[in-house]
C-alpha cells in the first residue's frame, strides 16, 4: 500500500519559491493555515497565488510577504475583515501585482484547469470593470510565463450568436487544501460545502492535503458516492488537528471570533502584523506550539462543532 | 404604533419584503442574509435561499457571518460548492431574486465593490466582487443594499464591478446580459427604483423622519422625487423575530 | 409541505407527443422504464429523445414508434445487445432521425443546458466523422425548432491557439429519472454512480422522477452532500419499486439477464417486438401486472442486490 | 508447456500484458474489463481503473457486463458520474491507457463503431461511438481490440468514429489532437503496432499457429511482416486466474 502521509515541515518544504498555488477553502472556512504558517516560516517567496473567496489565508501570505501576485474574486473575513486587510494595505500601496475576477469566473478559471480545457465560458462580467480594466500590465504579460496572455475573451456562440465570455484555464504547480479526514493512500473526504476544492485540486500538478484525522483507506471507499477527489491525484497528506485555526471546518470546529478580529487589528499596519508574525508564525515552533498560542486546549474545547449542526451554536461572534 | 427601531433593523426589513413567497433567493453575506431569514418567518416561508459557498434550501437556526458559513447548512437540501450554485443555479436561470452590498451605487445601480481612484493603485481597496457582479448579471432580479452618502453615490462608480441597469435605456440587454438588473435599492434613506424602459431612479420612499430632499442631497445624481412615500416602519413581529431570533447576538445588527 | 407525488399515469400525461425528452441511467442501469411502458401505453409519438449511452430503454421507445429523432453516443444492452436492436433496424431502414455525438459532447451538451450556456467545449471528435458527417439534414436544421443550428463547431482558443470543439446546448421540455430514493417534496438521492443525471435533469424544464422508495425529506436533508439535485428543479415523484426493470438499480437489484436476452430476441423484427408490446407493454394493465408479467415476487427476489455490493454476486449472466 | 486456450483468452492476455503496474486504466465494455482484471491479479497489482459511467478505483469481485455496471464499483475510492470521468480525468489528462474495441480498424488504426455504408441509412448500424472517440483522443495511448477479418480491416474505415494516427505522419498532432494514439491493436489473429514517425502498421506477433501471410491476407490493407513473432501464450497462472476469477461464468469467455 502507498502510504503519503509526510509532517507538515516535509509537507512545507514541497513548496518553492515561485511557485504558483491554489489554496481550498472560502472566506473563514476550511483554509489549510497550518500549512500556509509553516510555509511563512520556511521563508517561502515570490508565490502566485490562485483563490476564489479568500480569508486572513491568503491575507497572511501577502503580509509576511511571501506573495508575488494574487488572482482572486474576493478577499475578507466576514464580519471581522469585511476587506482583508493586508489585501488592502498592498494594493493601496502597490505593493503587489493582482488580478481580479468574478467568483463565477475563477469557478470557471480553475474548472478549465481541472477539465483539461484551455479556456471556460461564462455569462457574467460582459459591462463591467472586471472585463475592461486589467491588474496585469502587457509587459507582464509578454514575460511572466505564470500570467495569461489576456485577462479574457467575448465571443459569439457560433449556435446562438449570443455573447459569451471566455476566460483563461488556471494550472497550478500546488493545490494546498483542507479537509475533515483522509486516508494515507490520498482518499479525501470533504463534509459540509465543497466549495471549489475538486477542482482546485484537479487543475494542480501536486496536491497537498492536511486533515483533521487520518483514516482508514476502506471507511473512505464504504461511501464511495461521497467521494469527490481520485486518490491518485493526491501527493501528500498530512494530519494536522485544528490545522484551519482561526477558520472553521464544518462538524469538527468553528471559526474563533477573538483570534480573527485580533488577526483583523493587527494585520492594519506592518509593524503590528509583524508582531502577530513573531508572537503566532514564527515563535511557535510547531503546529501544537501555535495552538498553545492561541489559548491552548481548553479554548479549542470552546470551539468545537455541536454534532448534528456542524458549528458550535454557543459560540458568541460579537464581544 | 410601532416600536424604536434602527435603520439596520428598517433596512433589513424594507429588504425582506421584496422577497415573495416561494422565490429562490441568491443572499450575500450580511444584512441580505438576515432578510433572507426574516422573510422566511413572516411573509415568505417558502422561499428558498442558495449561498454561493454551497449551502442550498436550509432552515438556518444561527445567523451566518458569511455565505460558506456552517450555519448555512442546518437542514439544507444540499451542501454542494462554487460549480452548482454558480452554474447549475445562478446561471442556469433558477434564482429569482439576488442581494447585493457597495461600497458604492451609481444613478443606474452600477455597483462597486472593488476600488475608489485609480484602479492600480487606489485609494480605498475593498474586498472584490466574489460573487456580486455574477448575481447581478444572473438573477432574475436583483435588491442592492448600501448606506447612502453622497460619496457613495456617485453619478458613475469608479470601478463598474456589477452591472445594474449599465446607462440606462436598454445599454443593459446590448451589453449581452440576460439576468433582470435592480429592482430596488435599499439603503439608510429610503429607497430607489428604476422607471421601466429609461431605467432613470426614482425615489419610492424615504425612510421614516428622512425627507426626500435630504435623500437628493445625498445622492450624487438626479432622483425623481415625486412618487416618494415614507417606508413602512417595522412591525412589531418584525422587530421581535429580528432581535430574539434571527439576529440575538447582534453580528450584524450591532446594539450598543 | 409541497407534495410533488403523483401516479405512474398521471406521470405518464405530463408528457406531450412531440415533446423534447431526456432519459436518465446508462445503458442497462437505472433507466425509469416503467414510466416508459406507461408513455407507450399512453400513445405519445414524435418524441425527440436525448440520450448519452442508452439500452432497452430508448429502444423500447423507438421500437413502439414512439419516437421522431434521437441524439445519442451510444446504444447497447451489455452482453446481451451489443447493439440495441430496435436502434439498428430503425436507422438501417430510415425510420429514424438521429444525431451522433462521442459520450463526452453529449455530456458537454447536457453540462451547457444545466448551466445555462449556450455552448461547451470539448476536446474530442476533432479528425473524426463525428465533426465530419451529420444526421440531420439542412432542410431540419431550418424549419426543426428542436434542431441545433449546427451540429458542432471547431474554434481556436483565444489564450493559446488549440482547435476546440464547441457543441450546442441540450434544453429539453422533460428529463425522466429513476432513483433509488426522493422525499416526496423532490429531494433525491442517487447511489452509486451518478451518470448524468444530474446535468440532464438540470438541463430540463421539469423534472419527473420516479423512485424505489418514497423517504421523508428530513431523512434525505441529513447528508445534504449526497444531494445533488435541487429539490425546487424537481416537479413530480412516483414511488414505482422494481420500477428501472429489466435494468439494475445500485442496492435495490440487478438486471434480469433473462428478460435483457428476451427483450434482444423480441426486438429484432416489427413482428416479434409487437408480440413482446403486446405481453409487457400493452398487456399488463399497471405496474403491478407488469411485474407479474415477468415472473411476479418470486423471480424479482432473484434479482435482489446484496447489502455491501448493490448487486447480486449469485446472479449467471449466462443462461 | 501451456495449456490449451482459446483466441479470446489469449487476446485477453496480449491486452492485459499492455497495462504497466501503477497506471491509470480506462477499460470499456468487454475483453477490456477482462484484461484490466486480469492484470490487476498478475503483473500490474497497482493499476488503477477507470470506467466512463463514474466507478473510480475499484477492487472488482465480479465481472461487470459493461461500463454502467454496479460491479464496477466494489471497493471503489469514487462512485462519480460522466462528467468527473471524462472531464476531470480523461480529458484532464489523468489516464495512461484507454482501451476500445470496434467493428472496423483500419491502416492507421483508426476505428469505426457507427455505421458501415451510408452513414444515414447504413447496411449495417453499430452503437455508436459512446466514450470510445473521446478514449481515442484524450488517453496516453490506446490499446484496440478487434475481431480480424478482411472487411473489418479495410484501408479505410466507412466512418471514422475514435481517431487512431488518422492518415499517418503528423496528420494526428495536426488535426488538433493532444492525446497519445493506438500503440496497439490486438486482433483474433495477432498484435498490430505501429512505426514511430510514419505511423506505418506493422506485424509484431501473430497468435500460435497463425502465419503472418494469413494475418496479411485477412488485413485489407499492406502490413509490414518483417519482424512478426509469435504472440507469448497465456500462462497457465493467467488461464486459471481468466477462468476462475475474473470470468468463471463465461460472461465473455463463452466456454460451450
Amino acid at each position: 500500500m502507498i502510504d503519503k502521509v509526510i509532517s507538515l515541515e516535509e509537507a512545507a518544504a514541497l513548496v518553492p519559491s515561485g511557485a504558483t498555488v491554489s489554496i481550498g477553502g472560502f472566506t473563514s472556512q476550511r483554509h489549510p493555515t497550518a500549512l500556509l504558517r509553516a510555509l511563512v516560516r520556511h521563508g517561502v517567496r515570490d508565490l502566485v497565488v490562485y483563490c476564489h473567496s479568500a480569508g486572513s489565508d491568503v491575507d497572511l501570505l501577502i503580509g509576511a510577504g511571501c506573495v508575488r501576485r494574487v488572482e482572486a474574486a474576493y478577499l475578507a473575513d466576514g464580519v471581522f475583515a469585511p476587506i482583508a486587510p493586508n489585501w488592502r494595505r498592498f494594493v493601496e500601496a502597490g505593493r503587489l501585482e493582482f488580478e481580479d475576477y468574478s467568483n463565477a469566473a475563477m469557478m470557471a478559471r480553475f474548472s478549465a484547469g481541472a477539465m483539461g480545457l484551455p479556456f471556460f465560458p461564462v455569462r457574467s462580467m460582459l459591462g463591467t470593470d472586471l472585463l475592461e480594466k486589467e491588474g496585469l500590465s502587457a509587459e507582464v504579460r509578454r514575460t511572466d510565463p505564470t500570467a495569461a496572455p489576456k485577462k479574457a475573451a467575448v465571443v459569439n456562440c457560433p449556435f446562438t450568436g449570443e455573447s459569451v465570455v471566455l476566460v483563461p484555464a488556471i494550472r497550478t504547480d500546488l493545490c494546498l487544501l483542507h479537509v475533515q479526514r483522509a486516508s494515507p493512500q490520498g482518499l479525501v473526504r470533504i463534509e459540509g460545502q465543497e466549495f471549489l476544492d475538486v477542482q482546485q485540486a484537479l487543475a494542480a500538478d501536486r496536491v497537498i492535503v492536511t486533515c483533521e484525522e487520518l483514516v482508514d483507506d476502506e471507511e473512505l471507499r464504504r461511501e464511495p458516492e461521497r467521494n469527490r477527489i481520485p486518490p491518485f491525484a493526491v501527493h501528500a497528506v498530512v494530519p494536522v488537528p485544528f490545522g484551519a485555526h482561526p477558520h472553521s471546518v464544518h462538524n469538527c470546529y468553528d471559526y474563533d471570533p477573538g483570534h480573527l478580529a485580533l488577526y483583523a487589528e493587527a494585520a492594519r499596519s506592518d509593524d503590528a502584523f509583524r508582531a502577530y508574525l513573531e508572537r503566532f508564525v514564527f515563535g511557535p515552533s510547531d503546529h501544537a506550539a501555535y495552538l498553545e498560542a492561541v489559548g491552548g486546549p481548553e479554548h479549542l474545547e470552546t470551539l468545537r462543532a455541536r454534532s448534528g449542526l456542524g458549528y458550535n451554536p454557543e459560540l458568541r461572534r460579537r464581544p | 404604533m410601532s416600536a424604536p427601531f434602527s435603520t439596520f433593523e428598517l433596512m433589513t426589513v424594507a429588504a425582506a419584503r421584496e422577497i415573495r413567497d416561494g422565490e429562490v433567493v441568491f443572499a450575500g453575506t450580511g444584512l441580505p442574509m438576515l432578510a433572507a431569514m426574516l422573510a422566511q418567518r413572516t411573509h415568505a416561508p417558502g422561499c428558498v435561499l442558495v449561498f454561493e459557498a454551497g449551502g442550498v434550501d436550509p432552515r438556518m437556526l444561527h445567523l451566518p457571518m458569511s455565505v460558506g458559513d456552517s450555519r448555512t447548512l442546518t437542514g439544507a437540501a444540499m451542501a454542494a460548492g462554487l460549480m452548482e450554485a454558480f452554474t447549475y443555479l445562478l446561471q442556469g436561470g433558477r434564482i429569482d431574486v439576488g442581494f447585493l452590498g457597495g461600497a458604492q451605487v451609481d444613478r443606474y445601480g452600477n455597483i462597486n465593490s472593488t476600488a475608489v481612484g485609480n484602479y492600480l493603485q487606489p485609494s480605498v481597496r475593498f474586498s472584490g466582487s466574489g460573487g456580486a457582479a455574477d448575481v447581478a448579471a444572473l438573477a432574475g432580479r436583483t435588491v442592492i443594499i448600501a448606506r447612502h452618502e453622497r460619496r457613495r453615490f456617485p453619478e458613475r462608480v469608479d470601478y463598474r464591478t456589477s452591472p445594474g441597469w449599465i446607462e440606462g435605456g436598454d445599454s443593459r440587454a446590448r451589453a449581452g446580459i440576460r439576468g433582470g438588473g435592480p429592482a430596488a435599492v435599499v439603503t439608510t434613506l429610503g429607497v430607489i427604483r428604476f422607471r421601466p424602459g429609461t431605467k432613470e431612479p426614482y425615489l419610492a420612499s424615504a425612510h421614516p423622519g428622512i425627507s426626500p430632499e435630504h435623500v437628493q442631497a445625498e445622492t450624487g445624481f438626479p432622483l425623481d422625487l415625486s412618487e416618494a412615500g415614507e417606508t413602512p416602519p417595522p412591525t412589531r413581529e418584525e422587530l421581535e423575530i429580528l432581535r430574539t431570533t434571527v439576529d440575538p447576538e447582534g453580528v450584524f445588527l450591532k446594539r450598543h
